[in-house]
């Protein structure tokens, strides 16, 4: 007899685990945000401060970070879409999958395109 | 609220009318009675959960919406089909008051199909002839192959909407019967709530009995898992008698091995049986209509088929349905339910393969007698006054020998809502009946006997046995020696049970418990189904005799009625008493039953 | 080891009013502009600039910002991003929260902190000044007077 | 035509071990999983797994069912992570060289091993008014093309079997959201062209725990034993509240 305290994990299918990354990335992208407002603010200040701060972002650290805030968007983005899409366009419900896989598709094309650029970009 | 020296709580209520079951019968007499007094509707199964859910194929009314009919027409079908043993007084009200059945059910909100012009539509079923037998008729209103899902649904909505008192999951175990005036009548009703364990018992004016059928004494059958017949089991405890037990219909679709049922609709679209052999053998035995017969000739047709041979399959035990010359949009259209059924269960396409199918058992002709007002009689005549019953669980008896296809949606409509209107009626001029002091203690009996169960006999072992037996010996084709043979296993099967073992030992949902007490009401209408069938010498409708081919009207032109004697038996179903009832006709008297 | 089925914390209270539709509609149409304004705003930071964003200084956004255009755009984008991303965020909220003051005081500081930040953003913007004067001249845009 | 019968052939039987989460309170407050080695065939269903359990090794083992056809909606039960119907899924379909794992829908209260408290699902759905609401008397049938009875006909098909709404992420977080299955049986009136409450139930489902709490996470959909297009419907009924009308 074996024991294992909880339930599984629901075995839900692109529905739910496109809604799960929807979240994160809509959570990361809002916390993003408060930073980004606060430090361009930086530039009321001085020109000086906002310089040190803007630094920072081209650390490689912040740089990297900042590729998976790019990811985020442009899925969050895209998904955005497509449950705007499920929501007004009548065969929206029935065609979700595919709509999924499209987002999915565009979205890394999209970073493909970008992040090679940005990486040699943070490096140099 | 009270507890006994057991623990057991006990809890009491008042109701004007009380109704026993929440399928299609039950509700309905809600419907009725709910406006007018305080009712309770008392289920073991959330209301929707109720088999009436199950029908398919659909509901007969002569709205004539698509063709000439008549409800005439619709009572000579009823009473041919039923083999002549139907009191043709009850067919006429069914017949007649059909259509206003079906239009309430369609004003509470049932989203019929539609013919072209908006009106409900209706298809051709087994049995319904235009003119006396000249040719099929659509007489049955249909919701896809939904009817019965949205019979159950459309009532229940009607319930939730007049606000009517449920109590579900509560298991009716017994009636209370009390000395009123010098007259026995019925006072109470006790349940057992699943969730707790505690003994409610409702005190009520009027009692309806709408408990259902009671299929699972057979091994294939289209009935759930829950359809025990409890209710017909505790009027037989109570030792009023039951009616016509010997007439079970066996439907002759039901998926192979499985029973799982696919509607007469199928044929009623246009689908063909055919042997091993490709054949169409139902031209052989019902040549004018064919695939269209009644049930009991095509189950005996198709076990026939079986019988010589020409049975399909690696064990050449079934025959097929065929499908697929239809077009799969109207398979879709008007068949979906099913043919899904055919794939999930059984992995057979139907717009491309025929479906493999056997007869399974299907509906309870016989039950609790009644007259045409629901009334439940305790000998050929006498009314128990405050008892009704109505749905599969009684015997009008509109269905005499053999229920065509449509009439028993139809019948829970019809005399459901009769059951509400009397019970209501009666209700307004009567007086509780006092329960008596000891009112539970059937109960506590019952359960202590499950309870204290430590014994080694398995509740499932015995259950299976009881159901081989039913099937190899009482099935479609019958004789006195394999009745005797059943009555002898069915003995033995008792003495076993006094050596159960219920593993269960707790108060909440105790279904292992449940189950235990459900298979003492298998044993009871097992053996009471056996008795008629073994007295009735003759062949008629849906009980063939082998030894007794043809139909005697000189001597069994009449109802059964089974008594409960209050003896202990030396041989097995010594303790019943069969007696016979005279069928009444109006019209139609009897002539050979040829399609 | 203790109970962990999950069961629904009360019955539903129902609320009439409420604004959960016009919040729906405003998270689906201010989407696509947003789609928009962060792609340009993306693509004319990260990606058009040589260097990419090692070319983003002081210099960079007062160059932006000293065209009424760019001014509006990231106007734009402030207010509909904010909004957005507090709307979500309340969602988010609502759904993980279980205690009613809890989940007032999260929803009020959201609220709180988007209005803040608009209205911090919304002066920044506007009250802006490229060449603000004893900057070091080399952190300014060219077309500063200090520069030249 | 011979050649055409399809031979269903004799199905070998295999062992399966089911885990089932089980949980007594009058025995224990621990749930605990208890795995249970079972033989079956290829037509089994889970049901008929729980069913060998129940009757040859633990009595103890509660689970609503009935009709074990997929109408009467009683077993709902999470199955291998999936909410399903212990009567419709075939044993075979599942992956057998695994343990299946079988556990009570999420988001209702356990009662008993597989069996939950469904009143607050019940609740949602007598809350939405789930009843023809029309006033006029008509003599006969009120009449209603084909097109019309088509509109609503996805989701008449509801057994109310909690499937749709015990996997909706949304209903679990607080079991506040109407879920899924109010707003089908909802739908199954709003766009019946006899009803007349629609305006009523779109308010109802305006609520902050109506439609809009939806994510279209499809987890209802996938869910759905009879196939009902759940979703759609609910994007439906948004569709019918912005407009104000069905
Ligand atoms: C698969 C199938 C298909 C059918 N198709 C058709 C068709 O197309 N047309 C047609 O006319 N007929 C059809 N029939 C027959 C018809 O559906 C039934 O005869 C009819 O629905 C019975 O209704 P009822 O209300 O009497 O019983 P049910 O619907 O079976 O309800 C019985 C009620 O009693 C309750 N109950 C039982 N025992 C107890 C107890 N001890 N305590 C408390 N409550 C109890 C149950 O909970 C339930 O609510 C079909 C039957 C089956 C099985
Ligand atoms: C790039 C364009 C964007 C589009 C098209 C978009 C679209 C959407 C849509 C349609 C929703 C509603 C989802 C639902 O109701 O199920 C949503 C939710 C959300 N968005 Fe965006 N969004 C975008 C940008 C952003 C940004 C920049 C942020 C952060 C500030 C953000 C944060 C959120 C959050 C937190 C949610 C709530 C998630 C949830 O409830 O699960 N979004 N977005
Ligand atoms: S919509 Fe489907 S899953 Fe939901 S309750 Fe109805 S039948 Fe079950
Ligand atoms: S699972 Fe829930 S989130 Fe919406 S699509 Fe279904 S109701
Ligand atoms: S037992 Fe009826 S739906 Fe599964």
């Amino acid at each position: 007899m074996s024991l294992l305290s909880s339930g599984t994990l629901y075995r839900g299918k692109v529905g739910m685990w496109s809604w799960v990354l929807h979240r994160i990335t809509g959570v990361a992208m809002f916390f993003f945000l408060l930073v980004h407002v606060l430090d361009t603010a930086l530039v009321r200040v001085s020109p000086a401060a906002y310089d040190v701060v803007i630094a920072s972002y081209k650390t490689p650290i912040i740089g990297l970070a900042e590729l998976g805030l790019v990811a985020a968007v442009l899925y969050h983005g895209l998904n955005g879409l497509r449950i705007t899409l499920i929501d007004f366009w009548s065969k929206g419900a029935k065609y979700q999958n595919q709509m999924f896989w499209v987002v999915m598709a565009v979205t890394v094309a999209l970073f493909v395109g970008f992040a090679p650029g940005h990486i040699i970009n943070v490096f140099s | 609220m009270s507890l006994n020296e057991h623990g057991t709580k006990t809890h009491h209520h008042q109701h004007d009318v009380v109704i026993v079951g929440a399928g299609g019968a039950g509700m309905r007499a809600a419907i009725e009675a709910g406006p007018h007094l305080k009712t309770a509707v008392i289920s073991k199964l959330f209301p929707t959960r109720s088999h009436t859910g199950a029908a398919q194929g659909g509901m007969a009314a002569a709205l004539a919406n698509v063709e000439e009919d008549s409800w005439e027409w619709h009572t000579f079908d009823t009473v041919k089909g039923g083999d002549y043993l139907v009191d043709q007084d009850a067919a006429e009200i069914l017949a007649k008051e059909s259509v206003e059945a079906v239009i309430d059910l369609e004003n509470m909100g049932l989203p019929f199909n539609r013919t072209p012009d908006g009106k409900i539509d209706q298809r051709r079923f087994g049995g319904h002839t235009r003119d006396h037998g000249k040719a099929p008729v659509r007489r049955s209103c249909y919701a896809a192959d939904r009817t019965g899902h949205m019979i159950l649904q459309t009532l229940y909505q009607t319930c939730v909407k007049l606000g009517i008192e449920f109590f579900n999951e509560f298991y009716v175990l017994d009636l209370v019967m009390a000395d009123y005036n010098g007259e026995k009548r019925p006072s109470a009703v006790v349940a057992f709530e699943l969730a707790t364990g505690d003994l409610h018992v409702f005190q009520g004016k009027s009692i309806v009995f709408a408990t259902g059928g009671f299929g699972k004494i057979y091994k294939t059958t289209s009935n759930a898992h829950t359809l025990t017949g409890d209710g017909v089991g505790i009027i037989w405890r109570k030792g009023l008698p039951l009616e016509d037990m010997e007439f079970y219909q066996f439907h002759p679709t039901g998926l192979a091995g499985l029973g799982i049922l696919l509607s007469e609709a199928a044929r009623g679209e246009g689908g063909i049986l055919r042997n091993a052999l490709g054949e169409r053998f139902m031209e052989r035995y019902a040549p004018t209509i064919k695939d269209l017969a009644p049930r009991d000739m095509v189950a005996r047709a198709m076990a026939n088929e079986v019988r010589e041979g020409r049975g399909a399959g690696p064990n050449k035990d079934y025959v097929l349905l065929d499908l697929t010359h239809l077009p799969p949009e109207v398979i879709d259209a008007k068949l979906p339910d099913i043919t899904e059924f055919a794939r999930t269960y059984l992995g057979v396409e139907p717009y491309t393969e025929p479906v493999p199918v056997f007869p399974t058992a299907h509906y309870a002709m016989g039950g609790i007698p009644t007259n045409v007002k629901t009334e439940v009689l305790s000998d050929n005549d006498t009314v128990v006054r405050g008892l009704f019953a109505a749905g599969e669980c009684a015997c009008v008896s509109v269905h005499g020998a053999n229920r065509l296809g449509t009439n028993s949606l139809l019948d829970i409509n019809v005399f459901g809502k009769r059951a509400g209107r009397y019970a209501v009626e009666y209700a307004r001029e009567a007086d509780f009946v006092p329960v008596p002091e000891n009112a539970i203690s059937e109960v506590e009996k019952l359960l202590a006997i499950a309870r204290n169960a430590t014994g080694t006999e398995k509740v499932a072992v015995l259950r299976k046995e009881l159901q081989d037996t039913m099937d190899k010996n009482a099935q479609v084709y019958r004789t006195e020696e394999s009745l005797n043979e059943a009555l002898e296993k069915i003995a033995e099967l008792r003495v076993r049970y006094q050596n159960i073992q219920v593993q269960d030992r707790g108060k909440r949902f105790n279904t292992d418990l449940l189950e235990a007490i459900e298979l003492g009401f298998l044993f009871d209408l097992s053996e009471v189904l056996v008795m008629t069938a073994r007295e009735r010498r003759e062949s008629r409708g849906g009980h063939f005799r082998e030894d007794y081919e043809t139909r005697n009207d000189e001597e069994f032109m009449v109802h059964s009625m089974a008594y409960k004697l209050d003896k202990t038996p030396e041989k097995p179903g010594e303790d019943i008493r069969v007696d016979w009832k005279p069928v009444t006709v109006t019209n139609y008297p009897a002539m050979e039953r040829k399609y | 080891m203790s109970i962990v089925i999950e069961t629904p914390n009360s019955p539903r209270t129902r609320s009439q009013a409420n604004l959960e539709k016009y919040g729906w509609v405003f998270m689906r149409i201010s989407g696509p502009f947003l789609i928009v304004l962060i792609f340009v705003h993306l693509i004319s930071n990260l990606v058009v600039p040589d260097g990419g964003i090692k070319a983003i200084d002081f210099a960079f956004v007062a160059g932006k910002w000293a065209a009424p255009f760019w001014q509006w755009w990231d106007l734009a984008m402030l207010w509909l991003a904010l909004i957005h991303g507090t709307n979500g965020m309340r969602t988010v909220v609502n759904d993980y929260t279980e205690k009613e003051g809890v989940r007032k005081t999260l929803v009020f500081s959201l609220w709180g902190v988007c209005s803040a930040l608009i209205l911090l953003g919304t002066l920044v913007i506007f009250t802006f000044d490229p060449c603000p004067a004893g900057a070091a001249a080399e952190l300014l845009p060219s077309f500063c007077p200090a520069v030249q | 035509m011979v050649d055409d019968v399809k031979v269903i052939a004799e199905v070998p039987s295999f062992t399966v071990t089911l885990m089932v989460r089980r949980y007594d309170p009058e025995v224990s407050e621990e749930v605990k999983w208890v795995d249970y080695e079972v033989t079956v065939y290829g037509t089994d269903r889970v049901l008929d797994a729980l069913h060998k359990i129940k009757w040859e090794i633990d009595g103890s083992l509660t689970f609503r069912r009935s009709c074990a056809h997929g109408v009467c909606g009683s077993d709902a039960m999470r199955i291998n992570g999936r909410n399903r119907l212990a009567c419709k899924t075939l044993i075979k379909d599942l992956d057998i060289t695994q343990p299946i794992y079988v556990e009570p829908i999420k988001g209702l209260a356990v009662e008993k091993d597989l069996v939950v408290n469904m009143e607050p699902f019940y609740k949602a759905y007598r809350d939405i008014n789930p009843f023809l609401i029309a006033n006029d008397k008509p003599e006969k049938e009120r009449l209603q093309s084909p097109e019309d009875r088509a509109r609503f006909d996805d989701t008449t098909k509801c057994i109310l079997c909690a499937a749709c709404t015990t996997s909706c992420p949304v209903f679990w977080t607080d079991g506040q959201y109407f879920g899924p299955a109010a707003i089908v049986n909802a739908h199954r009136f709003i766009f019946d062209s006899r009803d007349e409450g629609a305006e009523v139930r779109l308010d109802i489902l305006n609520d902050k725990e109506g439609v809009w709490r939806c994510r279209t996470t499809f987890n209802c959909t996938e869910a759905c034993p009879r196939g009902i297009q759940v979703t759609k419907a609910i994007a439906e009924v948004k569709q019918a509240i912005l407009k104000g009308r069905p």
